[in-house]
């Protein structure tokens, strides 16, 4: 076990699977010369060379289609975004082609492609720089969505994403680069795709979060603690396919849930997790499934309305005590 | 612009009425190549398989259409009439394991790659023993396995895909090279211009080429772009060229030059090939934005009439030798007709396959 | 009143908005000269000339863009897309642009903007052209999204998107153009965005349907009326702002619902009515709301396929059983 | 290629080792006009009025620097120092009623375009008195009402809406012409090309302006882009020149020439406008990519110096009085920090203004 930040653990897992298979190589803005906007791929250029780490200019759509082209003809194109409200460009070549050839052509490719980088806000960079996405892409068939919160979590399962062979969105978070974490050395760790965790066993009421909203809910719990409020904190890890058991599980000893997620609420991953619960745990609810989200407004820049914008601790503690009666 | 008298109008220059289907200019053909078959290298017997390649193409679509207008099949139907010079001069210009990407006007190129006449027309009926296992229809023919990526919908789409597929040719440095077909219309979307200045920066061995044939569906192409489209290669300094499409030894001589000379350099090349799009955009097309007199002109340059009058005039095979390849071919397409509606269509467990590679794959419920 | 089709509605609404207002008018691939690719347009060439019907390259970003800048600096554009699937391409301006500008710049510009055009599956169009994609807009705050199903909808529905000072998303269907209806004659003639309508009551079940699938659903309800089951039909009409007001009081009235959506499963629109409704009907529901969506794949060429794939008035009719408990 | 020695590498070519900061080739400045300001057409106050200008987007951001180093506000900061001579020209030469958009690199142009620096700031430290309220920060500046649309942080996002704006200005025959800024790196969205097309098909009067600062981001211009930048206009023979940024005086001479002949014709031009970025491209940057000896070659050529010394050489005004205008620009810019500093933060409501014009909006919960 070492300690890494977020941004070595992505690191690592990309420097191992370019060691293990030459066919993985990464590309994107500022990846290689630079070292990486937030520098989550340092180092690489001088171990791999520019064969390997690749530069883009700024055409997104462009080069998501090279790296989709490129994992038709047998690589493992890691492609970087600068953040994923940039790739909103790259749609095409994400919702209409990596997801879609290998379907409409029998089965005759594969696309095991990985799109990667930030997602999400990122403090005040106003409207155009902070939304998330993972809801967006969950909703297409055929694209994994992952998006981890803890160091260990990105190398196992960065690691995983790599070696699928299938398309997959892994989504990270600037403001998350410089967290740490103890993350197992083994070069084969990896964490399957589509698991849940439990990561706070409670009693009184399931919350439901993943990326940078987990450590809003598990600031939460910790202060719900105080309050003698029991907090089962789960963090789904994988967006799609979502591990819905571990969740209703869950539900059905707490028979309350919080889902927090930091997408816009139509449709969003709280939407599908609290619709489901209700259909699969309809029996178990003694509370109608609270969801925290962003509202419905783009990102304002001022601060003040930025914090009231993102969801914080408070409205966690908040719907909690909704589900609960306890308001 | 202020105080002028005429009014604004967005329609290009000189082209500010609606002309109910009269054109001003349409795809202006480059002199075809000087050289005879002989000194292009070519044999006798080339000449003859390009020409049965080019009937196939030609009958198969022609088939096509009437079991389309039937009603035997659904979805969309382009057709390449008139385009099929292309389509065989480069496959005959290429080496086997080259890299041929396309959009949706795709069947010429799926046959010439080797796609059975019944895999092909099993893929428009939708069943399992079409190319892309009944999943793609027309738009998607495809054949791998001889390097033919397919059949693309989206307009532009595929674009990248080609600069990909040549990206990883050269990572894997096995001296393959791409060719990237495209529309007229196409050209116009922006990520073609986005990896022209990729594949121009990093040396990619890809071949862009624009089969310009007049029209983008109801657009002829003075309405839908400015200049020159060979032009757009100046702006990254890419090699490029103009070649006759009619002309099928033109087609083969210059791919092969180009070809040979990219296995060289690995630098690029934009290519625009002049032809003509004899049928409608699709089925549903009224085309009342061309006369019949302009398809018509077109049509007295026909490829294959072309390579049929050269064949005869170089005396490479005899008159009824070539009826009986045209027999032949004929009944290879009536054949595939016939198991095509025949064959099995997909069972219903296949909705589900072909989506990952993964045999256990979850699907959200 | 006059019966119209679909296409004859939306030709309608655009001729009668366009004259109007001198600042309204229509872009796109094939509106102008070829009277549009589905005909939606046809005739307004000849009456408006081209600086009003301008056919553009196929250039979705770019023209999509220029609508945008044109709404901004005082025009109303209506952008046809030959459908939403090649919008996948504009993404970014209607998501990062259309939307934000004006809140990013403190409300210093405005943007009236109609997107238009058919979403969805067409038949056997495959994979590439066949994805809904009203639930990935109203995903997003800042868009309005409209998907009406008859034509006096249509007519009603786009004279208040063309006049809406903000942006709009209005999807039609290729496969309902032909369809016919009563439409009022009025020139005035609007239809409030963001209001639902009950188009057949009925007390044993709640359907919420829009779009193609309204008319799925209706078949259905006729069906099940054979049964003796009474299905109240809500037609929504409109996406986003979505009226789940009237959706709740028919769910109070009939306890159970069942939302046909023609998006796929996850965070779709009927992900979001039956979060919402279990949300704000708790006590109400004797079952849960079942969903009748696309399944979570891409769309299949071949005949059958297509069809299995498709919601049809059978899945309908199976899931109203089910939340009736008539399985 | 098959064969050859050596690797495979995706990097321009001639620049295929990781050259830790050293770089080849850097942006070549044009030759600056010969013009003596009279032969311009300019008085001696309009260099004044051009230098205080610019001296005040300079001390403004220089301001801002120090302000955001001490952690006064958040956000992105870009910063335009050493590129003011485009701003100041450009609006000299252009009409009020012009209009002007442009990227995210964006405090200079709201300055030359009315934006106080009181309003500036604000806009920075997010107060209700910023230009945009507060809701857009650093990358949102704008005056609208002044023409300029702001300030926009999607790289290349901002292109069609200039083209759009444009596209207005024609359909409304107004007589204004369309500036739209964009970086050396944006060149390579394709939306740029998507456009250039369309406002030459449609005589849009648009002028597309690259600011070429030697770099997009880390990456500098030889390693994202092909030949020269200016060339892209080829593709769609579009009118096109290259010039020196750094001399405010070339910039107003070009803009002026290129604006009324614009006006005249209503045909886009395609301008390349060589000037250099001093700072890193955000507050983050550690500018690894280039050496301190570069960026000293230009500041040897500094706008604002050569202004300067341009003036008094034509003693367009006394030392004495240039510094005075210089006192009373450093104390506006200390008076808007101050200002903005107490000034009030939006109340909580705004976070729901500005979406829709549309008072009563709804809002899903
Ligand atoms: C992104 C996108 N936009 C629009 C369409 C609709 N469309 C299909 S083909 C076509 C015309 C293409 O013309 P061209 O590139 O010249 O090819 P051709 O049909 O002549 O072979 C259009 C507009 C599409 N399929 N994809
Ligand atoms: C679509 C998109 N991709 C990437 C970025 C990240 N990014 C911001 S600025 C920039 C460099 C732009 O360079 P250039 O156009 O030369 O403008 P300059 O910063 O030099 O003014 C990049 C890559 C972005 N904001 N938007
Ligand atoms: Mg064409
Ligand atoms: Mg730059």
């Amino acid at each position: 076990m070492a300690e890494l930040q977020f941004r070595q653990a992505v690191r690592e897992a990309l420097d191992e699977e370019m060691e293990r298979d030459e066919n993985v190589f990464v590309m994107g803005e500022e990846v290689a010369e630079y070292n990486g906007a937030y520098k989550a791929t340092e180092g690489l250029l001088d171990k791999y060379g520019f064969r390997r780490m690749i530069d883009t200019p700024i055409s997104e759509l462009g080069f998501a289609g090279i790296g989709v082209g490129a994992a038709m003809n047998g690589l493992r194109p890691v492609v970087e975004f600068m953040t994923f409200n940039f790739a909103v460009l790259a749609a095409d070549q994400i919702i209409n082609h990596a997801t879609k050839v290998r379907y409409m052509l029998g089965g005759q490719v594969k696309v095991p492609i990985v799109f990667r980088g930030p997602n999400g806000s990122a403090g005040q960079l106003g409207a155009t720089h902070s939304v998330a996405y993972d809801s967006m892409y969950a909703h297409f068939p055929g694209l994994k969505v992952i998006q981890p919160s803890e160091p260990a979590d990105v190398k196992g399962l960065l690691k995983s994403a790599i070696r699928d062979d299938d398309p997959v969105i892994f989504m990270e978070s600037e403001q998350m680069y410089g967290l740490k974490g103890e993350v197992p050395d083994d070069e084969d760790f990896l964490i399957p795709i589509g698991k849940a965790k439990v990561k706070r066993e409670g009693s009184d009421v399931t919350v439901v979060a993943h990326g940078k909203m987990y450590h809003v809910a598990k600031q939460a719990a910790a202060q719900l603690e105080k309050d003698d409020v029991d907090v089962e904190l789960i963090d789904i890890r994988t967006v799609k396919p979502l591990d819905i058991e571990t969740i209703i599980s869950s539900v059905k000893k707490t028979n309350r849930c919080v889902v927090v997620d930091e997408a816009h609420p139509f449709g969003g991953v709280a939407a599908e997790i609290g619709y489901l619960i209700h259909r699969d745990a309809f029996d178990y609810l003694d509370a109608p499934v609270a969801r925290v989200t962003l509202p419905d407004v783009n990102a304002p820049f001022a601060k003040n309305l930025f914090d009231l914008w993102l969801p914080s601790a408070k409205n966690v503690i908040e719907a909690v005590k909704t589900v609960t009666y306890n308001s | 612009m202020a105080n002028k008298q005429e009014e604004a109008v967005f329609t290009p220059i000189g082209l500010n009425k609606n002309k109910n289907g009269k054109i001003d200019k349409t795809v202006k053909l480059p002199e075809p190549t000087k050289k005879t078959y002989k000194q292009l290298g070519l044999t006798k017997q080339n000449l003859v398989d390009m020409y049965e390649q080019m009937y196939l193409q030609r009958r198969f679509e022609e088939r096509a259409m009437q079991m389309y207008q039937k009603g035997k099949f659904g979805g969309f139907l382009h057709l390449y009439i008139g385009q099929e010079a292309i389509s065989t001069g480069t496959v005959f210009a290429l080496n086997d394991n080259d890299d041929i990407i396309t959009a949706y006007r795709d069947h010429g190129w799926g046959l010439v790659r080797g796609v059975t006449p019944k895999a092909g027309m099993s893929e428009l009926y939708g069943k399992t023993a079409g190319c892309s296992k009944g999943k793609g229809g027309s738009m998607h023919f495809a054949n791998v396995k001889n390097h033919f990526w397919g059949g693309f919908g989206i307009v532009g789409g595929h674009i990248p895909l080609g600069s990909g597929i040549a990206f990883a040719n050269k990572y894997k440095d096995n001296g393959r090279i791409t060719a990237c077909f495209l529309g007229d219309g196409a050209v116009h979307q922006g990520v073609l211009h986005e990896v022209m200045n990729m594949c121009q920066l990093w040396k990619l061995p890809c071949l862009f080429v624009v089969e310009n044939n007049g029209y983008a569906m109801g657009t002829s192409v003075e309405r839908h772009s400015v200049g020159e489209i060979v032009d757009r290669a100046d702006a990254y300094g890419m090699k490029k060229v103009v070649l006759n499409g009619m002309d099928v030894l033109t087609v083969y001589e210059k791919m092969k030059e180009i070809a040979e000379e990219v296995r060289e350099d690995s630098m690029p090349w934009f290519i625009e090939i002049r032809t003509y799009r004899y049928r409608g955009h699709s089925m549903s097309d009224p085309q009342k934005y061309r006369t019949k007199e302009e398809l018509e002109e077109y049509q007295k340059v026909d490829p294959i009439e072309r390579l049929k009058t050269y064949i005869f005039e170089n005396k490479a095979i005899s008159q009824k030798k070539l009826e009986e390849i045209e027999e032949n071919v004929e009944n290879k397409v009536l054949e595939a007709i016939e198991f095509a509606e025949n064959a099995d269509p997909p069972e219903p467990e296949a909705l589900y396959e072909d989506m990952f590679v993964e045999e256990e794959a979850t699907f959200h419920k």
